[in-house]
């Protein structure tokens, strides 16, 4: 018998410490799909944010740093221009990229560096206990909105993708969604695009994935999955904003 | 015949592969596994198509699918 | 007086809350007390733990390796902590969970059905962690029933189905608990 | 009032209310993200002020637009949330304004761990930031006195226009003890009027500022802090006696969280009829120096031991504040871990053989 | 005889430190006149940044906060949410506001903070000696860019109206430039509009002014103008980005 | 080689490539922008790397993650800019990454001014970062002494995988002296194969991290830090005696510019006759504190005289080390004026007087 | 007929003033001012139309306008 | 030997150039040698100075109150320094910008017209701060002629032609200050 999915080979055998369901542990798979795919194993080295995902290194078999919370594309950066031959992502959550480390991720996009940023969105700051992130939708109760987001003083969403693709540089940036299988897919897409681009060193690619915390939601997995359908994507439209081409 | 395995130790009883399912092979067990979670397994192997759909949405990686022979593609993924 | 009391069970089983309520009948009481919550980078779901120590004068650590009183409301808490409980002190146990008998002979040890009397009385097992509160009370006379039928009163008295469900199910504790310590 | 259980970091937020601060800005992170949540609520009911920042550099940026506007503003963070505060807290000290910061220091360096830990000591003591500048560092060690401290250390950074900082750990976070938020009374804000940038109306402008064109008028100022200091020093020291009322023989040194554990070991030995006793320093700076110099001179005090969840931090105050008169010894943990009761016992009581010898 | 054109009241009497022709005096006397207009001086808040015009507290002649290098959003946040009653702005540089201080102010932008933000984009780093600056021109010279801004390893300049413009939280962003006479009065124009709608505790604005570094850019202040036009102008397009009445 | 005139800024960046050092990324900052300016040409024609970086919190994560890479990196900045990188510091102690920090310091706090200063002495030796780690401080005190610990300083980050720094000042960064870049032999870097990430080839992969979920695994880390940084102790403490032999009546302590105008004060006062010698800590952290307290024992020693560009910060140090067996007394200029030799002398002549009561 | 009067010592050399005046009243000196700059100067002010371009430009508030009577308002500012 | 210089002047004026250039024919004479600039946050344009200190031991303290030979360019440089000469020092006068003595007699003054040599080899009075480097030499003898001689050379070899002209200023510069220390 042939196998036709499993465990990728670039992930240890470690069970994740994620909870139930959280879409984490699919982007975490597709990535280390991308990196057998391509046969990078040996030059592939991975950023760790400080978020539910810091312990993606212990997940991924392959050289990997842990950065600073937010810093994670300062931290690329520094590598990657350093070793140019390695292909170099940063796994980032919206606290971690659209909070503390915006200047770093607007100026590593901006300066074009030929790396992969994985984005992933779940309006909320999962590991500290959820509080509101600058993704969060208005109205969404957290721990620090206990009302919900009040948007008259804590603003409206921040759309990442959107305010990227409005730099002059040359990148690719893409918005996919991770709650349903066919989304799945064209996240997948996107992620093999974006580690497709840096392997031609052809520009900065930036990956949003929306995903799910059912555990600071407060819903279960599968009505995660319909939360973010409803109330996430008609403010996040999936898309590709940006590619090298466009100019 | 295309094979759904389900590593019962490495669900996380999300139900996320149950609900993917566009065959209905797959449901909670009643048991508890050994991190105390109610994991799915293939109540109705023989429905099965192959669609790895299951093992897509699987966040923890627990779904193995295997197939006799050659198998239709569904999608490229 | 000192008691150091831990109470151990899975992560949603409400053990947290019944220290709080401990800690609260105890202060109400006019002693001195503390209840230190496990934290850290513990996987979700897996065992959680408080320490409530209750004492005539200001509580000094209240980092406790052994308490004289433990509960353990699953199997991994009485696995991580049967071996805690100071001599002489006392192990209860959730017999509803599990079906162990610890070896110790220092100890006293008391099995409750924690998730039967819940089931029993509401339906449900959820309420397993108000009767091994009752049991706690009825086996140690820890503090007057009193004043843990008081805080419980108090922390449901915006829902009087729900305050009324709870109360017989902390009784049954009681009782169990009073009853146990006889069998021991 | 009667007393309310509350964990240690609730107890903070509500602390500040009574303090009269309906201000607060922070970024969230663990072991103290209950204050924000807590203030979340707590400040709308009271119609206060409360910004989550997009990181800890701006919290500590806000804390100071507020504060240079002339309220009662703070902030509260763990160990690399506050590194990223460092410059601010130096501009804060440079431009002479009040307000109150926290730091739940939890295990280093780097990310490190969440668990209680002392080892930014030396960071809050000697400074995270450029210059000649210090916070006054204070270190409570039950919730009654971290509420207590809480309310007074508005009033103390007004008194100075100085920040004050209170450290704690993880335990004393999480923990509930029994709070009573009367314990001490609240002081009202001093006059603003003449430094605050409250709109220049009806006397002159005010300027809120740390940048000194000329280095005669810098140097000067910086002599004014110093004297500041100097004065914190002779006015502010704090510092419990446990224990020290019979001619110790052996001196211990500890204090927040490892201070409650030493008084535990103390109790144990004292039950046995060793003479320990304990100085637990409230206010890391000033340090009780001349306290504990005084004690290095008394012929029965044979020697000092020096409990902290670092790698020795204080322990080179106690050094240079004992002249190392008598040995001064040491037991830690670190990473994470509490010491407890039982080893503590252990360590002393050999100190104490020591001693004896 | 009526006076028509003098220093304006808000502003002290004296000299700026600034360069011989540095533009950073007319937006500066730009302020003051608005501040005048709407008799607001004693109610007014200014923050200064950290670059050549950290001084502008010396010659405005209102109450005014010194803010750490890029984190005048942030400061002037603490200071607007406790005293609402202010009118409150921020004076910041290029360096300042769009590289060190990027995260700052996106977000008090995307929280709608109720002030004025008076942008100063003169394609450099003023004070310290001519760095270059992330708003820099492709190609342009400066002390660390001795080649000229070279897009593909430094990026295109920024654009920072045009990315605030894309955070879906009303306010108003508009650019206008130094320049000419002409340009001058469209630049107060902006600047009053802004100050209007803090006024009206409308919404945040941010006013971007083209500006000239006679001394940085080694060309005379005439020249400077010139240049402007025909450097800046073309990538940063003037006008309104963005009112509150959008949507 | 002949020697070079050359700006201590300059010959900071010319002296790193001769260390074989092609990685820079920084910030501008004055008084130290030149470092960067210099390095924008030189680095292009050597086939190396240099980022302008956002910020100075960006600039240290860069840093980090080409040190994690692998590879000589360094950094440098001034006051406030390297108060901003506090975390990143801690972060990179705690991942046990070799790279080199420069901090220029001007005189704080807060934005200060730009002139010369020492006063960021205690943010350097205690960690402006959280936790228990430190770097080790370097404080040349001529260019070709920069020079030379540039060159230096990149082998002793690798031998001990620990940063370090090399403090100075806006004289020494501005000023020109000649250089000799041979005056110090280059050393190859040492295999990194064994912990750097450079693409997991033929190896099991390697991790930059330093969070640790079991604190006990922590604990073990910082115990291990703790023995880095005495065998540092041991192995690494520098310092130059200058007039030392004759056993002086009065020492002096002082350290990078402060050290220059005090030997001139000395060369005046030797002149007349008087006994005074300096001793000037090269490394700043660690600290010469053994050599320090043998002095403070010789019965020649009357007592110790320490000059420094700060309200007394090594001050603290010289009076520990020295147990304040022999009064110490201090002169200092602050907020960015060098004291001049004039009134040097006339500081320690009248120390000196008072020693021969 | 508006005046228009450039304080000699604020004016620091710039000449935006004179590229900026639609009549050609301004120029700058041959001296200079006490700060060591050539200062500009209205060499033909009986042409001056008060139009106040010359001020808007000045970065260094160094000119000031006045008219006799009411005077055109050419734009507004 | 010990030599403290200061050089001061108008910001544009070059002298920190003609510091550097003394400083380097030091170096090349193997005397110990230290160029400090005067940096800080003064006025845009305002005075510039810089000190070079010249020795036969390593340069200590180059922080110089009182140097031995002071070359004020401009009046404010004139104002700010005449006071800082050491006694028996010497203060060399640009007289093209000024027309001062100083009333010390405890110094020598040397009066020459920098700017007035410049504008008369070359047309401008830009290459002041050659030829006070060439009087300050001739009315020194700080350093020989040659090694002064040789640094402004090299410093102009790629413009034969500005280097021939700045060579003639240099020159003049020095016989007028040989003259200048006679008359003096
Ligand atoms: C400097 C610093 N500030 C704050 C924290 C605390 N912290 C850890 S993770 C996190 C945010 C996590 O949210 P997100 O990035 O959205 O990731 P998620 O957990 O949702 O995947 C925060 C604030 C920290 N570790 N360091
Ligand atoms: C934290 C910090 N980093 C760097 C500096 C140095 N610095 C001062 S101003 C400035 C940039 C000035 O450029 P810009 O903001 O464009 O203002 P401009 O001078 O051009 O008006 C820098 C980098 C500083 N003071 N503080
Ligand atoms: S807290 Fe949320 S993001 Fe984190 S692991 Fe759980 S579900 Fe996932
Ligand atoms: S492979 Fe397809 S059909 Fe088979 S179990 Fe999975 S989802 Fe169902
Ligand atoms: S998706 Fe995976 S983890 Fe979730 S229930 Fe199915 S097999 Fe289990
Ligand atoms: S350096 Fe540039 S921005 Fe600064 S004052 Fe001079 S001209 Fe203006
Ligand atoms: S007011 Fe108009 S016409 Fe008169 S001088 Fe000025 S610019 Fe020229
Ligand atoms: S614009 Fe002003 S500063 Fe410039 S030349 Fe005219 S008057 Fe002078
Ligand atoms: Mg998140
Ligand atoms: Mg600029």
């Amino acid at each position: 018998m042939k196998t036709i999915f499993t465990r990728p080979d670039s992930m240890t055998e470690k069970v994740t410490h994620y909870c139930p369901g959280c879409t984490h542990g699919v982007a975490h798979r597709m990535v280390a799909e991308i990196i057998d795919e391509f046969g990078i194993k040996d030059r592939t080295l991975g950023f760790a944010p400080v978020g539910c995902s810091v312990l993606i290194y212990e997940y991924m078999d392959t050289d990997y740093q842990q950065a600073a919370h937010g810093r994670a594309p300062a931290c690329a950066t520094g590598a990657k221009r350093v070793r140019p031959e390695l292909i170099v992502y940063t796994y980032q959550g919206d606290g971690d990229l659209a909070s503390i480390g915006t200047a770093e991720i607007i100026h590593a996009a901006n300066r074009g560096e030929k790396f992969t940023v994985v984005f992933i969105n779940n309006a909320i700051y999962g590991m500290t206990g959820g509080q509101m992130a600058p993704t969060t939708m208005p109205g969404q109760r957290t721990t620090t909105s206990p009302m919900g987001r009040d948007v008259l003083s804590a603003g409206h969403p921040i759309r990442m993708s959107e305010m990227l693709s409005t730099l002059r540089t040359p990148a690719y940036v893409v918005r996919a969604s991770l709650h349903t299988p066919y989304n799945i897919i064209q996240s997948k897409k996107a992620l093999r695009q974006a580690f497709q681009y840096q392997m031609d060193n052809r520009c900065f690619s930036f990956v949003e994935l929306l995903s799910t915390c059912p555990t600071n939601w407060g819903i279960t997995p599968v009505g995660s999955n319909k939360w973010l359908e409803e109330n996430m994507l008609p403010y996040y439209p999936l898309g590709v904003f940006k590619t090298p081409d466009d100019e | 015949m295309p094979s759904v395995k389900v590593d019962k130790d490495r669900c996380k009883g999300c139900e996320h592969c149950v609900n993917a399912c566009p065959q209905g092979v797959l449901e909670m067990s009643r048991d508890i596994n050994n991190k105390g979670y109610f994991y799915s397994f293939p109540k109705n192997p023989h429905k099965c198509i192959g669609c790895t759909m299951c093992a897509i949405v699987c966040p923890d990686m627990a779904i193995t699918i295997k197939v006799h022979g050659t198998q239709y593609k569904y999608f490229s993924y | 007086m000192l008691n150091e009391v831990t109470l151990a069970g899975f992560g949603g089983q409400g053990i947290m809350t019944t220290g709080k309520f401990l800690a609260e009948a105890a202060l109400e009481q006019g002693h001195e007390v503390a209840w230190v919550p496990s934290y850290g980078p513990e996987m979700r779901g897996g065992t959680a733990y408080c320490t409530v120590v209750i004492s005539d004068r200001p509580v000094g650590s209240p980092i406790v390796n052994t308490p004289n009183i433990i509960v353990a409301m699953n199997l991994p808490s009485y696995e991580k902590f049967e071996n805690a409980v100071k001599p002489g002190g006392l192990l209860l146990i959730n017999s509803s969970l599990m079906d162990v008998r610890s070896e110790r002979t220092d100890i006293t040890q008391v099995h409750i059905p924690c998730n039967q009397i819940s089931i029993d009385l509401s339906g449900s097992g959820r309420s397993a962690n108000i009767s091994v509160l009752g049991a706690l009370i009825g086996c140690t006379n820890l503090l007057p029933w009193e004043s843990i039928e008081r805080v419980v009163t108090e922390k449901f008295a915006k829902k009087p189905k729900v305050l009324e469900m709870n109360l017989k199910i902390l009784r049954r504790g009681y009782d169990l608990g009073v009853e146990g310590l006889k069998g021991s | 009032m009667a007393k309310l259980l509350m964990k240690g970091a609730e107890a903070i937020g509500e602390a500040a209310i009574r303090a009269g601060c309906t201000a607060y800005f922070a970024y969230p992170i663990t072991p103290q993200s209950e204050v924000a949540e807590y203030l979340s609520k707590r400040l709308a009911e009271v119609g206060g002020t409360f910004v989550q920042a997009e990181s800890e550099v701006a919290a500590a940026q806000m804390v100071y637009g507020a504060a240079g506007a002339g309220v009662r503003v703070f902030t509260t963070s763990s160990s690399p949330g506050v590194s990223l505060m460092a410059e601010t807290m130096s501009y804060m000290a440079g431009s002479e304004l009040p307000a109150v910061f926290v730091n739940i220091m939890r295990a280093g360096p780097g990310l490190g761990g969440i668990l209680p830990c002392q080892s930014d000591y030396n960071q809050a003591t000697r400074g995270a930031g450029h210059g000649d500048y210090s916070f006054m560092i204070i270190a409570p060690s039950t919730v009654q006195e971290l509420a207590d401290w809480m309310i007074r250390a508005f009033p103390l950074s007004e008194k100075y226009r100085n920040p004050v900082m209170i450290v704690g750990d993880g335990l004393i976070a999480q923990m509930m003890e029994p709070v009573d938020f009367d314990a001490v009374k609240a002081e009202e804000m001093p006059d603003v009027e003449g430094w605050a940038t409250t709109g220049a109306k009806n006397r002159p402008r005010n300027l809120i500022n740390s940048l000194f064109l000329d280095p005669l008028k810098l140097e000067e100022f910086n002599h004014h802090l110093k004297e500041k200091y100097e004065r914190m020093a002779r006015e502010e020291v704090r510092y419990e006696n446990y224990m020290m009322d019979d001619e110790p023989e052996l001196v211990c040194v500890a204090y927040g969280t490892t201070a409650r554990i030493v008084k535990t070991a103390i109790d144990v030995l004292r039950a046995e009829g060793l003479k320990i006793g304990l100085i637990r320093p409230i206010t890391l700076l000033p340090f009780p120096k001349d306290i504990l110099r005084a004690e290095s001179e008394k012929p029965h005090v044979k020697g000092f031991a020096v409990v902290e969840m670092s790698n020795g931090q204080m322990l080179d105050d106690v050094k240079w504040a004992t002249l190392e008169r008598k040995p001064v010894s040491f037991f830690s943990r670190n990473g994470g871990i509490v010491p407890n009761p039982e080893e503590t016992v252990e360590f002393l009581r050999k100190e104490y053989e020591r001693t004896q010898k």
